[in-house]
Protein backbone atom coordinates (compact mmCIF):
# COMPACT_ATOMS: atom_id res chain seq x y z
CA UNK A 1 0.00 0.00 0.00
CA UNK A 2 1.27 3.38 -1.01
CA UNK A 3 0.84 7.16 -1.55
CA UNK A 4 2.42 9.86 -2.54
CA UNK A 5 1.66 13.39 -3.39
CA UNK A 6 2.88 17.27 -4.25
CA UNK A 7 0.34 19.94 -2.92
CA UNK A 8 0.66 23.82 -2.20
CA UNK A 9 -1.93 23.28 0.62
CA UNK A 10 -0.97 22.93 4.48
CA UNK A 11 -0.34 19.06 4.88
CA UNK A 12 -1.62 17.50 7.94
CA UNK A 13 1.06 15.01 9.72
CA UNK A 14 -1.79 13.30 11.53
CA UNK A 15 -3.98 12.94 8.78
CA UNK A 16 -1.60 11.33 6.89
CA UNK A 17 -0.25 9.42 9.29
CA UNK A 18 -3.36 7.91 10.02
CA UNK A 19 -4.34 7.39 6.42
CA UNK A 20 -3.15 3.94 6.28
CA UNK A 21 -3.42 1.32 9.43
CA UNK A 22 -3.00 -1.93 8.58
CA UNK A 23 -4.60 -4.72 10.55
CA UNK A 24 -0.84 -6.08 10.58
CA UNK A 25 0.66 -3.51 11.61
CA UNK A 26 1.32 -2.18 15.40
CA UNK A 27 3.68 0.51 14.33
CA UNK A 28 3.90 3.78 11.94
CA UNK A 29 6.76 5.85 12.07
CA UNK A 30 5.95 9.33 10.73
CA UNK A 31 8.64 12.00 9.67
CA UNK A 32 7.82 14.97 9.76
CA UNK A 33 10.01 17.81 8.03
CA UNK A 34 9.43 21.46 8.75
CA UNK A 35 11.09 25.32 8.45
CA UNK A 36 13.70 25.57 10.78
CA UNK A 37 14.27 29.42 11.43
CA UNK A 38 18.16 29.31 11.69
CA UNK A 39 20.37 27.40 9.17
CA UNK A 40 24.19 27.56 9.80
CA UNK A 41 23.34 30.71 12.26
CA UNK A 42 21.25 32.74 9.13
CA UNK A 43 17.97 33.62 10.14
CA UNK A 44 15.54 32.41 7.23
CA UNK A 45 12.76 34.60 6.18
CA UNK A 46 10.89 31.97 4.37
CA UNK A 47 11.11 28.93 1.88
CA UNK A 48 9.75 28.32 -1.44
CA UNK A 49 9.73 24.46 -2.63
CA UNK A 50 10.01 24.00 -6.66
CA UNK A 51 9.45 20.62 -7.93
CA UNK A 52 9.70 18.89 -11.46
CA UNK A 53 6.40 17.37 -10.31
CA UNK A 54 5.74 14.48 -12.97
CA UNK A 55 9.57 13.18 -12.48
CA UNK A 56 8.96 13.92 -8.71
CA UNK A 57 5.98 11.51 -8.25
CA UNK A 58 7.61 9.15 -10.69
CA UNK A 59 11.13 9.19 -8.50
CA UNK A 60 8.99 9.37 -5.31
CA UNK A 61 6.92 6.18 -6.52
CA UNK A 62 10.26 4.39 -7.40
CA UNK A 63 11.69 4.71 -3.55
CA UNK A 64 8.29 4.06 -2.26
CA UNK A 65 8.71 0.69 -4.40
CA UNK A 66 12.17 0.06 -3.53
CA UNK A 67 11.15 0.54 0.71
CA UNK A 68 8.31 -1.77 0.12
CA UNK A 69 10.77 -4.65 -1.09
CA UNK A 70 13.96 -3.86 0.87
CA UNK A 71 11.97 -3.52 4.21
CA UNK A 72 9.42 -5.80 6.24
CA UNK A 73 6.28 -3.04 5.82
CA UNK A 74 3.26 -2.93 4.65
CA UNK A 75 2.31 0.76 3.83
CA UNK A 76 4.42 4.15 3.02
CA UNK A 77 3.24 7.48 2.12
CA UNK A 78 5.18 10.35 1.54
CA UNK A 79 3.80 13.98 0.76
CA UNK A 80 5.82 16.95 -0.41
CA UNK A 81 4.19 20.40 0.19
CA UNK A 82 5.33 23.12 -2.77
CA UNK A 83 5.42 26.91 -2.54
CA UNK A 84 5.95 29.08 -0.10
CA UNK A 85 6.18 28.10 3.72
CA UNK A 86 6.53 29.80 6.51
CA UNK A 87 8.91 28.75 9.82
CA UNK A 88 7.76 25.79 11.23
CA UNK A 89 5.32 24.25 8.42
CA UNK A 90 6.15 21.03 7.26
CA UNK A 91 7.15 20.47 3.99
CA UNK A 92 7.21 16.52 4.06
CA UNK A 93 5.85 13.72 5.77
CA UNK A 94 6.87 10.39 5.62
CA UNK A 95 4.96 7.96 7.01
CA UNK A 96 5.72 3.82 7.13
CA UNK A 97 3.48 1.14 8.49
CA UNK A 98 5.17 -1.98 9.84
CA UNK A 99 3.90 -4.91 12.48
CA UNK A 100 7.47 -4.52 14.03
CA UNK A 101 8.42 -0.86 14.16
CA UNK A 102 12.26 -1.56 14.06
CA UNK A 103 11.31 -2.08 10.07
CA UNK A 104 9.61 0.99 10.28
CA UNK A 105 12.29 3.28 11.95
CA UNK A 106 14.82 2.01 9.29
CA UNK A 107 12.86 2.49 6.57
CA UNK A 108 11.28 5.73 7.23
CA UNK A 109 15.08 7.37 7.69
CA UNK A 110 16.43 5.23 4.58
CA UNK A 111 13.14 7.01 2.49
CA UNK A 112 13.90 10.84 3.73
CA UNK A 113 17.82 10.22 2.84
CA UNK A 114 16.82 8.67 -0.49
CA UNK A 115 14.13 11.42 -1.29
CA UNK A 116 16.68 14.51 -0.42
CA UNK A 117 19.22 12.60 -3.10
CA UNK A 118 16.87 11.74 -5.78
CA UNK A 119 13.88 13.42 -6.05
CA UNK A 120 13.59 16.23 -8.08
CA UNK A 121 12.18 18.99 -5.93
CA UNK A 122 14.16 22.53 -4.79
CA UNK A 123 14.31 24.67 -2.36
CA UNK A 124 14.83 28.51 -2.04
CA UNK A 125 15.51 30.22 1.29
CA UNK A 126 14.72 33.56 1.39
CA UNK A 127 16.35 35.87 3.87
CA UNK A 128 16.34 39.51 4.93
CA UNK A 129 18.63 40.16 2.54
CA UNK A 130 18.82 37.98 -0.14
CA UNK A 131 18.23 34.45 -1.47
CA UNK A 132 19.67 30.87 -2.27
CA UNK A 133 18.32 28.09 -4.56
CA UNK A 134 20.17 25.51 -1.99
CA UNK A 135 22.53 23.00 -3.74
CA UNK A 136 21.76 19.11 -2.48
CA UNK A 137 24.10 17.87 -0.05
CA UNK A 138 24.99 14.48 -1.23
CA UNK A 139 25.45 13.01 1.75
CA UNK A 140 21.55 13.52 2.35
CA UNK A 141 21.88 14.93 5.60
CA UNK A 142 21.35 18.65 6.74
CA UNK B 1 14.26 16.91 -34.68
CA UNK B 2 12.84 19.21 -31.64
CA UNK B 3 12.87 18.70 -28.19
CA UNK B 4 11.40 20.81 -25.12
CA UNK B 5 14.03 21.64 -22.72
CA UNK B 6 12.70 22.35 -19.33
CA UNK B 7 15.12 24.15 -16.02
CA UNK B 8 13.94 24.62 -12.62
CA UNK B 9 15.31 26.45 -9.31
CA UNK B 10 18.45 27.82 -10.39
CA UNK B 11 19.27 26.71 -13.80
CA UNK B 12 15.56 28.66 -14.18
CA UNK B 13 17.07 31.64 -12.55
CA UNK B 14 20.30 31.32 -14.78
CA UNK B 15 18.60 30.88 -18.17
CA UNK B 16 16.02 32.94 -17.89
CA UNK B 17 13.29 30.74 -19.04
CA UNK B 18 11.62 27.78 -17.37
CA UNK B 19 11.44 25.66 -21.28
CA UNK B 20 13.15 26.65 -24.34
CA UNK B 21 13.10 24.86 -27.62
CA UNK B 22 15.64 23.40 -29.61
CA UNK B 23 16.57 21.59 -32.91
CA UNK B 24 19.06 18.54 -32.31
CA UNK B 25 20.48 16.59 -35.14
CA UNK B 26 18.30 13.53 -35.60
CA UNK B 27 20.15 10.25 -33.29
CA UNK B 28 21.63 12.85 -30.97
CA UNK B 29 23.14 10.73 -27.90
CA UNK B 30 22.25 12.35 -24.09
CA UNK B 31 25.65 13.28 -23.24
CA UNK B 32 26.15 15.62 -26.86
CA UNK B 33 22.21 16.66 -26.30
CA UNK B 34 23.31 18.29 -23.00
CA UNK B 35 26.51 19.48 -24.44
CA UNK B 36 24.39 21.17 -27.15
CA UNK B 37 22.17 22.92 -24.61
CA UNK B 38 24.93 24.56 -22.25
CA UNK B 39 26.20 26.18 -25.27
CA UNK B 40 23.03 27.20 -26.67
CA UNK B 41 21.35 28.25 -23.50
CA UNK B 42 23.57 30.87 -21.59
CA UNK B 43 23.93 30.94 -18.10
CA UNK B 44 24.50 27.28 -17.63
CA UNK B 45 27.99 27.28 -18.11
CA UNK B 46 28.48 30.93 -16.29
CA UNK B 47 26.78 29.85 -13.36
CA UNK B 48 27.18 26.30 -12.41
CA UNK B 49 29.78 23.70 -12.02
CA UNK B 50 28.25 21.85 -14.55
CA UNK B 51 30.01 18.88 -13.85
CA UNK B 52 27.29 18.89 -11.05
CA UNK B 53 24.06 19.40 -13.23
CA UNK B 54 21.62 16.73 -13.88
CA UNK B 55 19.94 15.90 -16.81
CA UNK B 56 17.16 14.07 -17.29
CA UNK B 57 15.51 12.73 -20.19
CA UNK B 58 11.63 12.12 -20.16
CA UNK B 59 11.45 12.47 -16.51
CA UNK B 60 13.86 10.06 -15.98
CA UNK B 61 17.72 10.89 -14.78
CA UNK B 62 20.02 10.13 -17.65
CA UNK B 63 23.14 8.08 -17.99
CA UNK B 64 24.49 10.30 -21.05
CA UNK B 65 24.07 6.99 -23.49
CA UNK B 66 20.50 7.50 -24.17
CA UNK B 67 19.76 8.41 -28.10
CA UNK B 68 17.18 11.23 -27.99
CA UNK B 69 14.01 11.32 -30.10
CA UNK B 70 11.87 13.94 -31.52
CA UNK B 71 9.42 15.48 -29.15
CA UNK B 72 11.41 14.46 -25.88
CA UNK B 73 11.48 16.21 -22.96
CA UNK B 74 15.12 17.40 -21.09
CA UNK B 75 15.48 18.81 -18.41
CA UNK B 76 19.00 20.03 -16.72
CA UNK B 77 18.60 21.25 -12.96
CA UNK B 78 21.06 21.44 -9.78
CA UNK B 79 21.23 18.56 -7.27
CA UNK B 80 18.02 18.31 -5.83
CA UNK B 81 17.17 20.03 -2.10
CA UNK B 82 13.99 18.78 -1.46
CA UNK B 83 12.67 17.50 1.61
CA UNK C 1 10.96 20.79 26.19
CA UNK C 2 9.06 17.51 27.31
CA UNK C 3 5.51 16.54 27.93
CA UNK C 4 4.12 12.96 29.06
CA UNK C 5 0.82 11.88 30.15
CA UNK C 6 -1.83 8.71 30.73
CA UNK C 7 -5.36 9.22 29.63
CA UNK C 8 -8.45 7.11 28.68
CA UNK C 9 -9.51 9.75 25.49
CA UNK C 10 -8.31 8.73 22.08
CA UNK C 11 -4.96 10.14 20.85
CA UNK C 12 -4.48 12.24 18.35
CA UNK C 13 -1.26 11.81 17.03
CA UNK C 14 -1.05 14.79 14.58
CA UNK C 15 -1.65 17.14 17.77
CA UNK C 16 0.72 15.38 19.68
CA UNK C 17 3.12 15.56 16.83
CA UNK C 18 2.78 19.21 16.42
CA UNK C 19 2.69 19.93 19.67
CA UNK C 20 6.10 21.59 19.86
CA UNK C 21 7.51 22.92 17.00
CA UNK C 22 10.66 23.91 18.21
CA UNK C 23 12.14 27.25 15.90
CA UNK C 24 15.80 25.76 16.12
CA UNK C 25 14.46 22.21 14.69
CA UNK C 26 13.16 21.02 10.97
CA UNK C 27 12.46 17.30 12.29
CA UNK C 28 9.94 15.72 14.38
CA UNK C 29 9.98 11.75 13.93
CA UNK C 30 6.63 10.60 15.62
CA UNK C 31 6.26 6.22 16.93
CA UNK C 32 2.27 5.75 16.54
CA UNK C 33 1.90 2.14 18.05
CA UNK C 34 -1.20 0.90 17.40
CA UNK C 35 -3.40 -2.11 18.59
CA UNK C 36 -2.62 -5.30 16.04
CA UNK C 37 -4.87 -7.54 14.83
CA UNK C 38 -3.13 -10.51 14.88
CA UNK C 39 -0.72 -11.32 17.66
CA UNK C 40 1.55 -14.93 16.97
CA UNK C 41 -1.70 -15.73 14.36
CA UNK C 42 -4.10 -15.51 17.02
CA UNK C 43 -7.25 -12.91 16.02
CA UNK C 44 -7.13 -10.03 19.24
CA UNK C 45 -10.57 -8.78 19.84
CA UNK C 46 -9.28 -5.62 21.46
CA UNK C 47 -6.85 -4.87 24.04
CA UNK C 48 -7.10 -3.11 27.57
CA UNK C 49 -4.17 -1.07 29.14
CA UNK C 50 -3.68 -0.45 33.14
CA UNK C 51 -0.93 1.60 34.23
CA UNK C 52 0.66 2.35 38.05
CA UNK C 53 -0.29 6.13 37.27
CA UNK C 54 1.79 7.78 39.31
CA UNK C 55 4.91 5.95 39.27
CA UNK C 56 4.14 5.43 35.17
CA UNK C 57 4.29 9.36 35.06
CA UNK C 58 7.28 9.07 36.75
CA UNK C 59 9.22 6.62 34.95
CA UNK C 60 7.68 8.32 31.40
CA UNK C 61 9.53 12.03 32.99
CA UNK C 62 13.19 9.93 33.47
CA UNK C 63 13.39 8.60 30.25
CA UNK C 64 12.70 11.63 28.80
CA UNK C 65 15.20 13.50 30.47
CA UNK C 66 17.34 10.26 29.42
CA UNK C 67 16.79 11.09 26.40
CA UNK C 68 17.67 14.59 26.34
CA UNK C 69 20.82 14.28 27.92
CA UNK C 70 21.99 11.70 25.92
CA UNK C 71 20.78 12.90 22.47
CA UNK C 72 21.11 16.02 20.33
CA UNK C 73 17.18 16.71 20.27
CA UNK C 74 15.24 19.51 21.79
CA UNK C 75 11.60 18.22 22.32
CA UNK C 76 9.78 15.13 23.64
CA UNK C 77 6.47 13.98 23.72
CA UNK C 78 4.50 10.51 25.36
CA UNK C 79 1.32 9.67 25.40
CA UNK C 80 0.07 7.36 26.72
CA UNK C 81 -3.60 5.30 26.19
CA UNK C 82 -5.43 3.38 28.88
CA UNK C 83 -8.75 1.30 29.19
CA UNK C 84 -10.36 -0.74 26.06
CA UNK C 85 -8.98 -0.20 22.53
CA UNK C 86 -10.24 -1.26 19.77
CA UNK C 87 -7.98 -2.95 16.76
CA UNK C 88 -6.07 0.30 14.69
CA UNK C 89 -6.68 2.20 17.94
CA UNK C 90 -2.82 4.38 18.99
CA UNK C 91 -2.12 2.69 22.20
CA UNK C 92 1.52 5.13 22.40
CA UNK C 93 2.60 8.17 20.84
CA UNK C 94 6.45 9.10 20.93
CA UNK C 95 7.12 12.47 19.28
CA UNK C 96 11.21 13.53 18.81
CA UNK C 97 11.96 17.02 17.64
CA UNK C 98 15.34 18.16 16.61
CA UNK C 99 17.43 20.12 14.88
CA UNK C 100 18.46 17.40 12.71
CA UNK C 101 16.53 14.33 11.88
CA UNK C 102 19.33 11.37 12.86
CA UNK C 103 19.15 12.29 16.78
CA UNK C 104 15.45 12.64 16.48
CA UNK C 105 15.01 8.91 14.71
CA UNK C 106 17.50 6.94 16.87
CA UNK C 107 16.28 9.00 20.29
CA UNK C 108 12.56 7.94 19.27
CA UNK C 109 13.37 4.33 18.68
CA UNK C 110 15.16 4.34 22.23
CA UNK C 111 12.34 5.63 23.58
CA UNK C 112 9.94 3.25 22.77
CA UNK C 113 12.41 0.60 23.65
CA UNK C 114 12.76 1.96 26.95
CA UNK C 115 9.28 2.41 27.51
CA UNK C 116 8.34 -0.93 27.05
CA UNK C 117 11.34 -2.19 29.51
CA UNK C 118 11.14 0.50 32.23
CA UNK C 119 7.28 2.11 32.40
CA UNK C 120 4.20 0.28 34.31
CA UNK C 121 1.97 -0.23 32.10
CA UNK C 122 0.37 -3.70 31.28
CA UNK C 123 -1.76 -5.05 28.50
CA UNK C 124 -4.11 -7.52 28.50
CA UNK C 125 -5.22 -9.23 25.15
CA UNK C 126 -8.70 -10.28 25.21
CA UNK C 127 -9.65 -12.71 22.55
CA UNK C 128 -13.00 -14.63 21.29
CA UNK C 129 -12.06 -16.96 23.55
CA UNK C 130 -9.65 -16.03 26.62
CA UNK C 131 -7.86 -13.71 27.40
CA UNK C 132 -4.54 -12.79 28.99
CA UNK C 133 -2.40 -9.79 30.31
CA UNK C 134 0.99 -9.75 28.46
CA UNK C 135 4.05 -10.12 30.44
CA UNK C 136 6.94 -7.75 28.62
CA UNK C 137 9.58 -8.77 26.78
CA UNK C 138 12.73 -7.93 28.27
CA UNK C 139 14.29 -7.00 24.97
CA UNK C 140 11.45 -4.59 24.28
CA UNK C 141 11.05 -5.88 20.52
CA UNK C 142 7.15 -7.00 19.97
CA UNK D 1 4.62 -0.39 61.44
CA UNK D 2 1.72 -0.25 58.24
CA UNK D 3 2.33 -0.41 54.55
CA UNK D 4 0.29 -0.26 51.53
CA UNK D 5 0.38 -3.04 49.21
CA UNK D 6 -0.47 -2.38 45.12
CA UNK D 7 -1.12 -4.97 42.48
CA UNK D 8 -1.55 -4.25 39.21
CA UNK D 9 -2.76 -7.07 35.86
CA UNK D 10 -1.34 -10.03 36.52
CA UNK D 11 -0.92 -9.46 39.99
CA UNK D 12 -3.72 -7.88 40.93
CA UNK D 13 -6.09 -11.05 39.40
CA UNK D 14 -3.60 -13.30 41.32
CA UNK D 15 -4.12 -11.99 44.18
CA UNK D 16 -7.67 -10.78 43.99
CA UNK D 17 -7.37 -7.38 45.29
CA UNK D 18 -5.62 -4.28 43.90
CA UNK D 19 -4.42 -3.20 47.33
CA UNK D 20 -3.74 -4.99 50.57
CA UNK D 21 -2.56 -2.89 54.28
CA UNK D 22 0.45 -4.92 55.62
CA UNK D 23 1.94 -4.71 59.05
CA UNK D 24 5.98 -5.48 59.22
CA UNK D 25 8.17 -4.87 61.59
CA UNK D 26 9.83 -2.10 61.74
CA UNK D 27 13.29 -1.62 59.99
CA UNK D 28 12.22 -4.58 57.41
CA UNK D 29 14.19 -4.12 54.88
CA UNK D 30 13.26 -4.05 50.99
CA UNK D 31 13.83 -7.91 49.96
CA UNK D 32 12.48 -9.11 53.46
CA UNK D 33 9.09 -7.08 53.20
CA UNK D 34 8.81 -8.97 49.15
CA UNK D 35 9.15 -12.17 51.24
CA UNK D 36 6.45 -11.19 53.53
CA UNK D 37 4.31 -10.09 50.95
CA UNK D 38 4.75 -13.43 48.61
CA UNK D 39 3.89 -15.25 52.13
CA UNK D 40 0.77 -13.30 53.07
CA UNK D 41 -0.83 -12.66 50.12
CA UNK D 42 -1.96 -15.55 48.33
CA UNK D 43 -2.00 -16.27 44.54
CA UNK D 44 1.24 -14.70 43.86
CA UNK D 45 4.04 -17.95 44.24
CA UNK D 46 1.24 -19.89 42.69
CA UNK D 47 1.26 -17.93 39.24
CA UNK D 48 4.20 -16.26 39.09
CA UNK D 49 7.99 -17.08 38.56
CA UNK D 50 8.34 -14.71 42.08
CA UNK D 51 11.77 -14.02 40.55
CA UNK D 52 10.43 -12.01 37.28
CA UNK D 53 8.30 -9.96 39.49
CA UNK D 54 9.12 -6.51 40.14
CA UNK D 55 9.00 -4.75 43.26
CA UNK D 56 8.63 -1.03 43.62
CA UNK D 57 8.51 1.21 47.10
CA UNK D 58 7.03 4.87 46.66
CA UNK D 59 6.79 4.57 43.14
CA UNK D 60 10.36 3.57 42.54
CA UNK D 61 11.88 0.25 41.42
CA UNK D 62 13.34 -1.24 44.37
CA UNK D 63 16.93 -2.61 44.41
CA UNK D 64 16.11 -5.09 47.39
CA UNK D 65 18.43 -2.92 49.74
CA UNK D 66 15.74 -0.25 51.03
CA UNK D 67 14.33 0.08 54.10
CA UNK D 68 10.77 0.12 54.60
CA UNK D 69 9.11 2.86 56.61
CA UNK D 70 5.09 3.35 58.13
CA UNK D 71 3.02 4.64 55.62
CA UNK D 72 5.24 3.48 52.63
CA UNK D 73 3.75 2.77 48.99
CA UNK D 74 4.31 -0.66 47.81
CA UNK D 75 3.66 -2.47 44.63
CA UNK D 76 4.46 -5.94 42.89
CA UNK D 77 3.76 -6.83 39.35
CA UNK D 78 5.10 -8.38 36.46
CA UNK D 79 7.72 -7.11 33.80
CA UNK D 80 5.26 -4.05 32.15
CA UNK D 81 4.10 -4.69 28.66
CA UNK D 82 2.84 -1.07 27.32
CA UNK D 83 3.64 0.44 24.55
Amino acid sequence: MKFFELTSEPLDVGAIARRIVPEECGATVTLDGYVRKFTKGRETDYLVYEAYEPMALKEMEKLIDKALDKYEIAAVGIVHRLGKLDIGETSVVISVSSPHRRAAFESCEWLIKELKRTVPIWKKEVYADGEVWVEGDVSGEQ
Amino acid sequence: MKVKVLFFGATADSVGEREVRLELPDGTFADKALEEILDKCEGLRENHDVGQLHFSINQEYSNGKETICDGDELAVFTAVSGG
